[in-house]
């Protein structure tokens, strides 16, 4: 059950902006292996124009932790991350 | 002998360094990097510096990093201890520290796994000031450009 | 904020690493060196190391090069201490520590300083041995070498 | 008085082969404006043939504390100090 949702993660500026830390999307509201891309027109969809933020030229995602393009495909029971460019150390 | 700790609490290079002595023969030269949260001396002073990451990323990221340095290096162990939350000017950051047989090896090792945490472990530095301005700190190109001297 | 300390008792990091950080306004990276008395698992492994040095030129040499060094890099600080005397294999030999708003100077620093103080610096090692045998520690070309990195 | 006497050390293993941590030498035992390579060749005079090990190929000499050539004169008063080469940190 758990298995068809989608966890999705905000960090940093993306977590303010979006106003939420994380979401979670049920896998049929997203076409077969969606890309992040299209992930990320659902999101805008649900949550508002505030979402555009995930458009940002230099947003970052990472799915299942690795780092991967905005063409990478996405799976039932993922965890996706968007975030900005990191500044730690 | 790699080590990551992610944390709120603070660390001791001296126990940090004992640690990468205890279980390692032959080594000889020891590298530590430190970073600190930097004190201004600005109209509007730093009050706080608010560090957020990605937990398990985080871990796995450094991890990945420590293996690279010591495929890369004859490294004999290498930790980094990275902290998170509030801290305020003059507390420290973050620390790296490599152990080797020889110096160049060290440095080199120590330098590098800065350099690739500075641009792919998920952490994020907010700014807060005197005044209440609530900042998030905008990545550097420097950091960027640095891993140009690591290209084979 | 330039100082050297050459003596027989041991040194602490943390306490080295507090006092570059003291009177010193926008540091953000420390760098470290820490040099160890190697453990060998040889048949016949090393008993004790003897540090001589020549008092007085010691002090100069160091910091003559710390001198150097500020004047090469932004550095903020930076301090050196070495020990001289008997040293038990895993004992701490010699810190360098460096301040700078940045890490590349930080870094670059700390290199220079343990390059130069390794074939500059008037100390000299002895290794006494299980067996007795004592030797002198030959000097490495490969310290002569890594000098060229620092060649303009 | 003391400003006629030249001070010479020897250090690591020049030390253990010449059999002594110093010596000093009255000024006028030497030639004027004496080179390194003189106050050597008046310090093998006195000590003896152990001596010669001052003349090897990578031994380096001080004067006053600053590295110097054989070529370098000492004047009285000055520290002269021999020593292999150094291997410390």
């Amino acid at each position: 059950m758990s298995d068809s949702l989608i966890t999705i993660r905000f960090f940093a500026s993306l977590r303010e902006q979006l106003g939420r830390p994380a979401m979670e999307l049920a896998s049929e509201h997203l076409p077969d292996s969606a890309t992040v891309a299209e992930l990320i027109a659902v999101i805008v969809e649900r949550i508002g124009p505030q979402a555009d933020a995930l458009n940002g030229a230099d947003v970052q995602c990472a799915v299942n932790q690795q780092i991967v393009s905005h063409a990478e495909s996405i799976r039932a029971g993922d965890e996706v991350a968007f975030f900005p460019p990191v500044t730690g150390g | 002998m790699l080590s990551v700790r992610v944390a709120e609490q603070d660390f001791s290079a001296d126990v940090e360094n004992s640690a990468l002595l205890e279980c390692t023969e032959g080594v000889g030269a020891l590298a530590n990097f430190i970073g600190v949260v930097r004190q201004s001396g600005q109209a509007n002073p730093l009050k706080e510096m608010w560090l957020e990451h990605y937990p398990g990323m985080t871990e796995h990221t450094l991890q990945n990093l420590l293996e690279r340095a010591a495929g890369r290096w004859p490294v004999l162990a290498a930790r980094v201890h990275h902290r998170v939350g509030a801290l305020q000017p003059g507390e420290q950051i973050v620390y790296v520290g490599v152990a080797a047989a020889h110096r160049q090896a060290a440095f080199d090792a120590c330098s590098f796994i800065m350099d690739f945490l500075k641009t792919e472990a998920p952490f994020w530095k907010k700014e807060i000031f005197a005044d209440g301005l609530e900042q998030w700190v905008a990545a550097r190109d420097n950091d960027r450009k640095a891993l140009g001297k690591w290209a084979k």
